[in-house]
């Protein structure tokens, strides 16, 4: 290389060329370059969206998100009242909280700029503190971008067609693989045991099932309820109406999950092995309970367990009440409701079968015998239809007639059967007809959207080919000439809007008269108490409507004696008369270890 | 490539008869375990007889559990277009393996650091006993056993006004009254 | 030497105006967030417009960024830094890390708070912070400049023993000189 | 007459070094007789929180280990659970990460133009490749939601689809830096000051490069082909028509030579990328990240950055945590061993720009 190099002096001086150029520069502050369309800058929670879950909180990686209490905001149904506060001094900005966001209400916005000079003013509730970051939401989750799994594992059930020939199971529940997909959907949130009446450790043992502990599951599961296997095949389960990921997708099926890990303790055996129940040393304190149906199955467990002498007086020749004769053996089979009523006799809960208190056994004797007495007595009979012609041969009522077909009695419904009403009694019976080869109609009042009964189940009975027939007012039975019934006649309805801004009122339309043809025609439009084999104790046990009074524990007017179940609350479900046993159990103890 | 692994495996084989292997891997790798006596010279011979020239990567994994530090030499061949994980495994007690540093001379780095952050002794390895951590005197951090939450926590200052947060889960309970068995607790949020 | 408390103040004020408009920042890139300084200082963005610049050496500098997270071993660095650099001096804090440790909240090697070690003049959000929030702490300085109220430094050589505990308690080996400012 | 050694100090104050590290220098005269580097000013511990962090909380950390190209080790570890897992990426993903993964290469050179003409006194290239770096950050802001750290490649894929009229603004982007790049070479190649600075100066040996475990540009710049997405090709670079430029010598020159190549590579490579990009999912979508466990056992993935090999090794337990990750920095090779070595005998004034020209990136090395 020479020592003077002219070219490779000369070449950098073109440099100047660029003299003149208008420059690139952003005068910043005089001129502020927009951030881009998905710029991750401050966060944004629409508070109102918000349910307070908390998963943000539990996938930053910085310990960024708590969650705190915010003025105005008061917990309840699906919302734990909680709102998450970012910390600015933690947050990388990561917006990992925004895609596991279940509702999409958190949201990162274009907004970047803050400088200060207190350090402790970097802590921040987005939503409360930046209510006009809505309108700058830049980086957000939508359902195909969010790290929520919205999509539930489909439960194989067999056909329509085939499942009306027989009253085998229709569901035939998860294969451990299943299981674990569906429970590794779960975010952990528990605001599901919020609504379950029971208050089930509901993400601790979906959590168990997640990581292949399907025995601690049971164990969990056990803890307050002692028919869970039941629950996990016929639970109105309301805790998936509030599911997180129910915001934006499909519940987790904790009913299923239940089903799954219950069953995978097969007999009443193998159940007391995994609990392994710890059951406490008689302490000569004895429980009378009558009926002997969930309410009195989970009192007499639990209370087995803390060491009183339980027995329970049942009319009926099996346990189980509602669950046993209400409900059809396709969604719940008799085996499995023997071997959860075997488990719970198998550690010292005596049961005397056939016993109808106030013809085999006055109540009196129970109540002076006894420390304390819980009754579940249940709803025995069932509202009747009010029009003409009801008492004709062949009509009749749905919970009777499931009563009966789940005794092994034989009922002749004929071929064309009508059932009256939109609960989940309509739907069994209607379902039950179907399998005995009758065409099944189902009246209802209301539109089907309005029906009470479970959304599976109404599809259920579609499926198998029950015709809904809705917004129809039956008025009159029709019999032919050997009191047989003959048809059904029925005005539609039209939905008026309640003034006082409850749901629609079906108001019948005059002219519209319709008659069906029917030989049979059933009425499911609800049940109630029977009373009298306590008429002695009118005076102290105070009954309201046809339910007993009682106090947030469980506990009648008379303080030695507790209730529960439909003959107390009117949400008319097992897990509800699950939850009053367990309560109750809890007021017993209190009470009478006191004493 | 599944021949010419085979065709590697089997030339390993022939000199280090004790080795295990496994090679159900879909891609360009396979893994062979060895003693810790015969980790020099099986590294030498793939580096110098077999043509594995590139030491990708050296990792030390703690499996506290186990009782045993395993470390694994990653080696690749740019000719054969292979990377085989050598692995051996030592008392995590007693930690001691010879200096590798005359094979690759960046295994001396490699050495420090498990040196420092593992409590790995190397003998004949010449470097001063910091490398990256200065007047440390807690334990050796990257083993399993130190809990640098805690020590982050006990060490440093953390800004307060967080206090009044809440667990979700416990906020729950708290509003039903809901009672979490103790055992059940390791499966909450 | 004025004593007068007007004419004080008078010169206080164009000293701040004056000390507002050269920040001479130290390069001295402690933490990940040095990397928007250059954009910052370059064209894109230049810096310099505002009257800030890149001091090679801390006895030149006034500004000290502390540019995220600080490791244990840095800290002593910049303590030493910190401590050789002539008044007036301030501390700019970048990003989450210096705030409440940021990312590294459970790092057995990072400082989480970096107040309790160094007085910190103004904090800048972000992670990382963008070279506008990079200027607009720059601003934020000024404008505390400006004010007078951007006293660190004196309240650091006040409150130095607190200062001195608190940054021994993680420096177990403190050997360094005392500086004379 | 002998002069006496004296011990100097480079860093980790000092505005020539590239990063908070330290290079301990004994000299005699203005020659350096030995060098030891002294790191760990930088350590955050990455490898143990990632054991306290889940499989997807660890991705965040990943575009921390190195800041002027934080992609590299994003993919690394993306691709490492891949293959433990065996998840399968979209093709879509596929380009669309190595579409990002060369913006960060381009990204990163036009830093290192800034840093290696820095480290020699000539700041105008450096005012304008660091300012034109910003329109590659813009690219990133607009795919990614941020300037430096994108956060964007995931395992299973990419976190969001290419915005509408993204390929166009890249291509737009790619025909304003190549018209610049000549701008830089009158400045910056044809500069006798940089030829003078450079040729002969930091050289490493083909025979040494290969014993010490050089890789990256600095092998290339051996004159040795080596590199990562011919020899063990990942995403789509199979399916790309590039090369892989060579320099014979060895020295700064040698190098600055192929890393001018290779950005023009990069532009070759992101004009086929967005050619070639096909249409469909970009996600495969993992399980929910509280709740996904990778199954026991251990991968290896490396990644071309601009230093070279960067990988990320990773164990498994079968749990939801990481056993143990390891990230691999080039620089864990350059900064330590190479750097020690080829400053010997070298001057002063040089330690700046071979640094800069090994591409020493102290937080790749502690971490």
């Amino acid at each position: 290389m020479s020592f003077f190099d002219l070219k490779g002096t000369l070449k950098p001086l073109t440099a100047l060329k660029q003299f003149g150029k208008e420059p690139h520069t952003i005068t910043y502050p005089k001129v502020s370059k927009e951030a881009a369309d998905r710029y991750r800058g401050f966060h944004y929670n629409d508070l109102d969206e918000c349910i307070g879950c908390g998963n943000c909180s539990t996938i930053c990686q910085n310990a960024a998100i708590d969650m705190i209490h915010l003025e105005g905001i008061e917990g309840g149904k699906g919302d734990s009242g909680l709102r998450p506060r970012v910390d600015h001094g933690r947050c990388c900005w990561c917006a990992l909280c925004v895609e596991v966001c279940p509702t999409g209400s958190l949201s990162l916005t274009k907004d970047y700029l803050y400088v200060s000079e207190d350090p402790d003013s970097f802590l921040w509730t987005p939503g409360k503190d930046n209510p006009g970051g809505k309108e700058k939401i830049s980086f957000f989750s939508t359902e195909e971008t969010s790290l929520n799994v919205f999509q539930r594992v489909p439960m194989t059930e067999i056909e329509g067609t085939e499942r009306i020939k027989s009253f085998a199971e229709v569901v035939l529940g998860y294969s451990e693989d299943e299981a674990r997909a569906e429970a590794s959907r779960c975010i952990s949130c528990g605001l599901c045991t919020e609504v379950c009446p029971d208050h089930m450790h509901i993400p601790e043992y979906i959590n168990a099932i997640a990581n292949g502990n399907d025995a601690d599951a049971v164990r969990i599961i056990y803890d307050n309820n002692p028919l869970p296997e039941m629950c996990g095949k016929v639970c109105t389960r309301r805790c998936e109406d509030v599911c997180a990921i129910a915001t934006r997708g499909e519940a987790i099926a904790i009913r299923w999950l239940k089903r799954y890990a219950t069953e995978t303790a097969k007999t009443a055996d193998i159940i007391h092995e995994i609990v392994n129940p710890e059951i406490k040393e008689a302490n000569g304190k004895t429980v009378g309970i009558i009926g002997a149906g969930p309410s009195g199955l989970t009192a007499a467990y639990y209370l087995a367990l803390r060491g009183y002498g339980v027995t329970i007086y049942e009319a009926s020749a099996k346990a189980g009440g509602a669950t046993m004769y209400g409900i059809p053996k396709y969604r719940l089979p008799l085996e499995s409701l023997q071997k959860q009523v075997d488990y719970i006799q198998s550690i010292g809960v005596k049961i005397h079968f056939n016993t109808k208190v106030g013809k085999d056994i006055t109540f009196k004797e129970i109540y002076d015998h006894y420390d304390a007495v819980f009754m579940g007595v249940g709803f025995p009979d069932a509202w009747s239809l009010g029009v003409d012609g009801e008492n004709a041969k062949g009509s009749m009522q749905a919970y009777r007639y499931l009563y009966m077909i789940n005794s092994g009695e034989k009922v002749d419904v004929g071929d064309k059967v009508i059932v009256v009403g939109g609960g989940n009694v309509a739907i069994d019976a209607a379902r039950v007809s179907r399998r005995m080869n009758a065409e099944v109609t189902i009246l209802y009042r209301r539109r089907v959207e309005d029906m009470p009964a479970d959304w599976e189940e109404i599809e259920g009975a579609e499926a198998e080919g029950v015709h809904i027939i809705p917004q129809a007012i039956p008025i009159k039975v029709i019999e032919d000439e050997k009191g047989n019934v003959k048809a059904v006649e029925y005005l539609m309805a039209e939905m008026v809007p309640d003034e006082r801004g409850g749901r629609p009122k079906p108001v019948a339309i005059e002219g519209s008269n319709t008659i069906i043809e029917a030989t049979a025609v059933m009425a499911a439009i609800g049940q109630m108490g029977d009373y009298s084999f306590m008429s002695e104790f009118e005076d102290k046990i105070k009954i309201n409507r046809g339910r007993f009074v009682t106090n947030d524990k469980q506990q009648t007017t008379d303080p030695k004696v507790f209730a529960g179940g439909d003959a107390v609350n009117s949400t008319a479900d097992a897990i509800s008369a699950i939850a009053d046993g367990f309560r109750a159990c809890k007021a017993i103890d209190e009470m009478l270890s006191k004493k | 490539m599944k021949e010419l692994k085979e065709q590697l495996i089997n030339r390993i084989k022939a000199h280090f008869p004790d080795i295990t292997v496994e090679n159900n891997f879909n891609y360009n790798r396979f893994d062979v375990s060895i003693n810790k006596e015969s980790i020099h010279s099986i590294l030498f011979y793939l580096k110098d007889v077999m043509g594995f020239k590139h030491l990708s990567d050296t990792n030390c994994v703690d499996w506290l559990e186990e009782g045993e530090f395993e470390i694994v030499f990653i080696v690749w061949s740019p000719a054969e277009k292979i990377k085989i994980f050598v692995r051996t495994r030592i008392d995590r007690n007693n930690p001691v393996l010879e200096t590798l540093d005359m094979i690759w001379p960046q295994l001396h780095t490699y050495e420090r650091e498990f040196r420092e952050m593992f409590g790995i002794q190397f003998t004949g390895l010449e470097a001063p006993d910091e490398f990256i951590l200065e007047d440390w005197q807690g334990p050796p951090p990257y083993r399993r056993d130190f809990d640098t939450a805690a020590f982050a926590a006990e060490t440093f200052f953390e800004r307060p006004g967080r206090e009044d947060a809440e667990d979700v889960r416990e906020a729950i309970t708290k509003l039903t009254g809901e009672e979490i068995p103790e055992f059940a607790k390791k499966y909450s949020r | 030497m004025i004593n007068d408390k007007n004419s004080q103040k008078i010169v206080d004020i164009i000293q701040n105006w004056a000390r507002q408009h050269s920040i001479w920042v130290l390069a001295y890139g402690t933490g990940c967030g040095a990397i928007e300084l250059p954009p910052t200082m370059t064209s894109r963005y230049d810096a310099e417009r505002l009257g800030v610049r890149g001091a090679a050496t801390p006895r030149q500098a006034d500004v000290l960024l502390i540019t995220g997270y600080l490791t244990t071993k840095t800290l002593k660095r910049v303590i030493r830094v910190y401590e050789q650099m002539q008044d007036p001096k301030y501390v700019v804090g970048f990003g989450s890390c210096t705030i409440n440790g940021g990312m590294y909240y459970d790092s057995y090697n990072t400082i989480k708070v970096l107040d309790k070690y160094l007085p910190v003049d103004v904090y800048i959000n972000g992670c990382m912070p963008r070279p506008e929030a990079v200027l607009s702490g720059f601003a934020k300085l000024q404008e505390r400049i400006a004010e007078g109220r951007a006293e660190g430094a004196k309240k650091y050589k006040e409150n130095l023993e607190w200062y001195r505990a608190n940054q021994k308690k993680i420096i177990p080996n403190w050997v360094m000189p005392d500086y004379n400012w | 007459m002998r002069e006496k050694e004296t011990t100097l100090y480079i860093g980790p104050q000092h505005p020539g070094i590239t990063g908070n590290m330290m290079v301990r220098l004994k000299v005699t005269g203005d020659t350096i007789v030995k060098a030891t580097t002294e790191v760990g000013y930088l350590h955050r511990a990455f490898e143990k929180l990632q054991e306290q962090r889940n499989w997807l909380q660890c991705f965040t950390l990943m575009c921390r280990f190195c800041v002027p190209e934080p992609d590299p080790a994003e993919e690394s570890y993306a691709r490492a659970v891949e293959l433990l897992e065996g998840r399968e990426v979209p093709e879509r993903a596929k380009y669309i990460r190595v579409l990002v993964l060369e913006l960060a290469r381009l990204g990163a050179y036009m830093l290192w133009y800034g840093g290696q003409n820095g480290s020699l006194g000539l700041y105008t290239v450096g005012q304008w490749s660091v300012g034109d770096r910003n329109y590659i950050l813009d690219l990133f802001e607009e795919l990614t939601g941020g300037r430096v750290y994108h956060m964007y490649i995931w395992p299973g894929g990419v976190r969001r689809d290419l915005p509408k009229g993204f390929e166009e603004k890249v291509l737009r982007t790619m025909d304003y830096l190549e018209n610049r790049l000549k701008d830089y070479d009158d400045l910056m190649f044809d500069n006798t000051i940089f030829q003078k600075r450079t040729q002969g100066i930091g050289i490493v040996s083909k025979e040494k490069a290969i014993e010490w475990g050089v890789v990256g540009p600095v092998l290339r710049g051996c004159g040795i082909k080596s590199d990562i997405r011919i020899d063990d090709p990942y995403e789509v670079y199979d399916r790309l028509d590039f090369e892989v430029p060579t320099q014979e010598g060895g020295d700064i020159w040698a190098r600055a030579l192929v890393r001018r190549q290779e950005v023009r590579q990069s532009i070759r490579i992101i004009r086929q990328v967005i050619e070639q990009m096909p249409s469909g999912e970009y996600y495969n979508r993992i399980p929910n990240p509280q709740k996904w466990a990778l199954p026991k056992g251990d991968a290896y993935a490396r990644t071309e950055s601009v230093r070279g090999e960067v990988g990320m090794y990773i164990a498994s337990d079968g749990g939801t945590k990481p056993r143990r990750t390891h990230f691999r920095g080039a620089a864990y090779v350059h900064g330590v061993t190479l750097l020690e070595k080829v400053l010997v005998g070298a001057n002063i004034s040089d330690v700046s720009p071979i640094m800069n020209s090994l591409g020493v990136c102290p937080p790749e090395i502690e971490r």
